[in-house]
């Protein structure tokens, strides 16, 4: 009922969708994360995503886990992340949730993905057409 | 005895490799190596935070590090 | 940048996902709705949604764009209803929306469904082994 | 003057037909309207709610009705 991926590869948004369809949940929320095409103001040509894969995998689990935990009534969780180089409307990443009713999809689906980005060891080094910065590294 | 520390995104870059064997005394702690690091690579000192994972969790300071440990540096993260 | 359907058709998901993909757009959330396997306990055979089509379209219009004039950063917002016979597992309704930042996705995102359930005339009949009922009708 | 109501869900059960002819004096407020459907077909006054749309917009009390009205009964919304 947990679903936990890492790939360099294209991330099929509409497979995630179908990993968590239950018969049994009424409500389905997904958030996708796309790559801009700026950030801060600053265009962005292209980005690359590193992970500490063994780490992100085993973070990425107990945070779907947590969700369960504060929200029991969930049937299904997916979570997919990209790395690698990807480029202006490439998605990044995917939360999937399905619950029997709507709140508890919206509010575990935002748990997840705002904790994910606390703590999943996952690194974005963006590129501009003069420079590069690992986002979020300095204060 | 020996650690050997993975690194990732800006720490790797700071210090020029993936990973780094450092000699450290029995019972070392997690504060400990990363003040000695911090000596070695002032650039990591200016980091927004710098936390070490010892078997892919979290470790506090106080947490003594052991040989058989997988440690790594985990400089501030950005997915999503 | 506002998409409003209301279709005796399946929907097709993946379809009104990529309706809302903008490349100033790094968050989309999406809600779905689908037919439950129960509703308060007792197993549902299929359902019914019966719409008043002109009032309805006229009000997801109006919902979608309290939600852009609430939320001016949305970059577009898509919402289709279906209508007509459903079985366990189909999708009754979908809305998407996309902004540059992930909050305002989910705000936007629950807002547009709470407010959809609450002003679309769109009726739905519950179907069960022995009998039915018109959801909501009664107090 | 004539009005024609058009009618859905639970209302179009109850009343047995899709639409309803009602005849009602110039100035028919949507209040007055309601009352005279209520009185008519008791069960719609056993509905949650019961409200008047009047040109694709849900009208108030006060509103009154003209035969270039497009009118519909609105029983409680279900929908999602």
């Amino acid at each position: 009922m947990i679903h936990i991926d890492l790939t360099d590869q294209p991330i099929d948004v509409a497979a995630a969708l179908r990993t968590v369809e239950d018969d049994g949940a009424g409500a389905i929320n997904t958030f996708i994360g796309a790559v801009r095409n700026k950030s801060t103001g600053r265009p962005v040509v292209r980005l690359e995503y590193e992970a500490y894969d063994s780490m992100a995998l085993h973070q990425l689990r107990k945070v779907a886990e947590q969700a369960v935990e504060q929200w029991p009534m969930l049937k299904k969780v997916t979570v997919i992340h990209r790395k690698g180089t990807l480029h202006i409307g490439d998605v990044a990443v995917v939360v999937a949730v399905s619950t029997p009713h709507r709140a508890e999809s919206f509010a575990a689906c935002h748990y997840i993905i705002d904790t994910l980005k606390q703590v999943v060891t996952i690194w974005k080094k963006e590129f501009y057409e003069d420079g590069d910065v690992w986002v979020a590294a300095h204060p | 005895m020996n650690l050997k520390i993975a690194l990732f995104g800006i720490a790797r870059e700071i210090v020029g490799q993936s990973s780094l064997e450092v000699s450290a005394p029995e019972g070392q702690s997690v504060q400990a190596l990363l003040a000695g690091l911090r000596e070695q690579y002032p650039a990591l000192g200016r980091l927004s935070s710098l936390a070490v994972a010892v078997n892919n969790e979290y470790a506090e300071d106080g947490v003594t590090l052991s040989e058989r440990d997988e440690i790594a540096l985990i400089p501030p993260v950005s997915g999503g």
